[in-house]
């Protein structure tokens, strides 16, 4: 199996997405100038929720909506909701992170990072393998609960959280209504409304280009993750590194557990083990300024972004890929 | 031309904030605001920018609101409630507004 | 008949591009932070009127300048001139608003909307029927007569209209040649000089990836749109939204009776019709702003893009289409 | 460090003016400004935000001129003549230039 | 509500130059700055607007930096060696802050 | 051989992408307030230097390493270190600019407009001939050194450059890692390594749009160009226009010069001419405006992209293509 492993891996490591975030990377290390201008970030990433969540959408259409949907879809919310429980003991026994950090951390690897799962979703295609339609929903799903998880835990400790019940509901309502859950699910509902015929009429837009774009948004990624990681390389203590590459493995093996439990097939199981696995970087980093301030962003947003995400999209995928395989075939 | 002394306060607040912050001034009656965008900056927590950003999370934007002075204080309060646990930086100052009226 | 229209109009109502700007409209009720960057939005803008200009050259330049075009364009520009007139005439009736809101208001509903061009478009390509390329420079035509009688209208009510001879100079040309136009007839002109073989070489880009472009143009839209009618929703009294669901009802009339003198196909005779339907909420609201200052963004810019461009979008396409076919078949 | 007092004049005005407000000021002799962003803002005429907005019309700018005492009353009265009828801030502050040689 | 006085320098500067000035502020110790983007605007180098550029050469920035008055001597001086050379405003106008131990 | 170049210069001046850009041209003449916003036209040149370092990469992995590639690179950075000296000798004697003025021109000259070599390669398209896919990499290697020429001319004139070892470390990293020579030989890089494997997963994104995009690209290019012309007209002596038409043409004869001397194809003989002949626009003028603050913008890029661009556009590469087929075929 390690031969599968690094097989896939060494694949993987020269698709155009990953030399790409390579690329990103590296160009940001030698401070080059090279940037992505914000508005054509977030254009990027309206595409990407758009064509994803409506491509999941028509394929649940397609093939009718499975027994299995309504499970993974709980499993999905459980996960979310257990993972950071799981991240934030892990954090106290590897690293010094104050009880309000760790809390933060811990909710972005509930959460869910949707660019590692359209990373996944591509080795799927490429080795031909199929999925559920409905795991689109699923991550959708998985984005919220865990930000719950990560504020529970800070008050345990002590911290006050943000104040009054106005306050708070507020914040709930900008939690499950954020940008990217808002444009997922629609999209989803969209394509399941409109199904095939709907997807020939945008099929040329949202599916020939879709790797192309991918390969950008990519390369910003890599632009912004190395800078992070060279403004913020001093908050990276090798036990937060360890944390970084152990916590997505065993955030998959939860996810694994669940898709075998329910009976996914071998791709929809890769996938709900590369969403326990991936790191929150938009909706959880937007939510803890609001609701942990003393949180300090460079921990989380260095971990996810700089660490997790680039583990998962090297190392991490391949890895989910040939466990699932070999447990689940 | 005819000017009136008013109080300029700006203040530069994360972005996930401003709704937050421009709901506070409008509960301090505050009847006006300008919200300019932020490309970057750097303070205790580190340097940052706005370039290749999705999350709104990393961004900042300054508010900037004109007053009459003696409603200053009944604005500085609103603000420092938001502020207070938050990064984000606020100052006055002195200045002569046309149209005094709208103030 | 009126099965023909409810038939077209639910098969519309659930055509991707309706349902993404009902999500866009969802959204912002319920205040969500999904929003469209602002130099996005103004690309995928450049994008459509590059688009269906340059194909409307070529489509003239494919089938030949047909003799009724300059009777259509004189049509166009005849309606654009008057339609305010009816327009101000039945606010006067029908409303309570004074001189200069009611002469602003009644300059959108002369001018256009491109994009409830573009959606008829769509929709009688869905349908099969052909329609004349030369309906684009229509369109371009028809943006800024209105504007020209909506001064006269604020005029003749004592409003001192933008000032100086060098002003209103300035403003003429202002209108006259504002971006939208320019691009449009620009692309058109192009279109109609490279033909079917510099379309081959762009078709990629402006055909096929088209419809995907709309829906997100369409979901920004009902951002727009959601956010307006939010802020702005207690300017809409009754008479004001009666008149936003009627107004286009009789401009459809006018275009329609334009059509059969002239001699249009009935796919020319719906977008006429759309054309004459549909309320300005780009070139008309910014020569507003500059010309007529005193009257209330807030009122002409929800009843043009909160009321009438969906009226038009759901209701209005669908029952054109079935008034030119029962009536030119 | 040496430095001149001047004025330094903010402008927040609709984007379909600025056109016409810069020319304005140029006609006054103004010899340099500088023309800001604005992402939305509040007002007596409601609230509003650049997000998504494709038509200048509902947009603002703030234009910010540094200028010597004495023209102030005169890009004051060209600024006023352009922004009477319409929407928008006009405020002056004190300050304090490098290079008044500039200006 | 309890306010210091401080500084408030605001400078306009090319965009390839942003880089040079904020490490000269920050070898001169300053702590905290902020970066606004320009648009565009004129001066004795003609007009220029930002809309359409792709190349940096032709943009500005302009950087805001809140800082004791102590300190002032020190930033201007680190501000004028960047700017010197180049196209460029630099403005300073007094003001109050909240949380005074920020600066 | 007149008349080739004739029709080659007709055929070419009724293509779409020199449409558009007149159309801007004329627009910006006319102050349409038509505008690109920035982020979308730098989104644009993203793309283009994403598309043709990616292709040229591909080919280059197709076709083999050419024997001639170093070869040609060498070349490239010769003809860059050496064109601004003839540039500014001729400077010298057709215009009174300055010392400092004259070596700021002279730079541009030396490096290269990828808009422009991007408009050569689609013209040999069009012509159905071939040439060495890595001319993009001999692009990037002739962006930077005409730069290190341009601030030795101006020394030698008693202009001490930008001060300080540290600082001219600086500016020389910054020069070699600007983002479009980053983003273009990365683009490159990535292409050899993953080749038509990879290029058959993102060619319909990079390749059936690209001239699609291409016209938007000139369409803000026109618009820029032509702010700029107005806006500097007074800057333009008859001297400068002269050498800004005549430069290229010399330029162009020492890249064919230089390519029949290694053996390139004619397509790629065109291509070294073309780079050869235009000048630079984005990286040149921000490394000026650090380095020679003293030279006078407006005269650089209106030159280069009011006068050269334009020339090179329309009548330059139809020009260089007669030669180099009269001469090297
Ligand atoms: N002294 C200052 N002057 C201007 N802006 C500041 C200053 N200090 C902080 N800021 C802004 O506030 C942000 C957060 O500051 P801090 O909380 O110190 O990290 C910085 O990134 C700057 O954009
Ligand atoms: N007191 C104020 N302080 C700062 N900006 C203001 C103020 N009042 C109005 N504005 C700006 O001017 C715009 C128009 O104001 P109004 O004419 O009151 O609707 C608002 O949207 C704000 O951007
Ligand atoms: N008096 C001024 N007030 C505000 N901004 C100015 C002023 N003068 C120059 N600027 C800004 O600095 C830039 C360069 O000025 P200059 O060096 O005079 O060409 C201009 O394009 C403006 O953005
Ligand atoms: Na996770
Ligand atoms: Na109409
Ligand atoms: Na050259």
């Amino acid at each position: 199996m390690l031969e599968t492993i690094i097989g896939l891996a060494a694949d993987n490591l020269l698709s155009p997405i990953i030399l790409f975030f390579a690329l990103g990377l590296l160009a940001s290390f030698l401070k080059s100038d090279l940037t992505v201008p914000e508005a054509a970030a977030k254009a990027l990433s309206i595409y990407l929720l758009f064509a994803i969540g409506y491509k999941g959408g028509v394929s649940v259409s397609d093939h009718g909506i499975d027994q299995t949907l309504l499970l993974t879809l709980a499993a999905g919310v459980v996960l979310s909701f257990a993972l950071p429980l799981i991240a934030f003991a892990l954090l106290k026994v590897m690293t010094r992170l104050n009880q309000t950090d760790a809390a933060a951390v811990a909710g972005h690897y509930g959460s869910i990072s949707i660019v590692t799962f359209v990373a996944a979703t591509s080795v799927l295609q490429s080795q031909g393998m199929a999925s559920e339609g409905y795991m689109v929903a699923v991550a959708a799903a998985m984005e919220a609960p865990a930000i719950l998880s990560a504020l529970w835990l800070a008050s345990r400790g002590g911290n006050r959280s943000s104040g009054s019940g106005e306050d708070s509901d507020g914040l709930l309502r900008e939690i499950l209504l954020n940008g990217s859950i808002v444009l997922l699910v629609g999209s989803f509902l969209i394509g399941l409304i409109t199904g095939k015929e709907g997807l020939a009429e945008i099929e040329s837009f949202i599916v020939s280009p879709f790797k192309g774009v991918l390969c950008l948004f990519l390369l910003d990624m890599g632009l912004v993750a190395g800078r992070g990681l060279r403004s913020s390389s001093k908050v990276l203590t090798p036990g937060l590194i360890g944390f970084g590459v152990l916590m997505p493995v065993i955030g998959s093996l939860f996810g694994l557990a669940a898709a075998l439990t329910i009976g996914l097939s071998i791709g929809g199981a890769v996938l709900l083990m590369t969403l326990s696995a991936s790191a929150s970087y938009i909706a959880v980093p937007a939510a803890m300024r609001v609701a942990l301030p003393e949180a300090n962003p460079s921990i989380y947003l260095t971990m996810s972004l700089g660490v997790t995400f680039p583990f998962n999209l090297t190392i991490g995928i391949p890895l989910y890929l040939s466990l699932a395989t070999a447990l689940g075939g | 031309m005819d000017t009136n002394t008013a109080k300029r306060v700006e203040i530069i607040i994360e972005a996930p904030m401003e709704e937050r912050l421009t709901s506070a001034l409008e509960g301090a009656g505050v009847t006006g605001f300008t919200v300019l965008p932020v490309l970057g900056g750097s303070g205790r927590s580190g340097r940052w920018s706005r370039e290749g950003q999705i999350s709104r999370a990393g961004g900042m934007v300054a508010v900037i609101c004109i007053i009459r002075e003696e409603r200053l204080d009944e604005l500085l309060e609103a603000a420092f409630k938001v502020v207070k646990r938050h990064i984000g930086v606020v100052s006055v100052s002195d200045c002569e507004v046309l149209r005094a009226e709208r103030f």
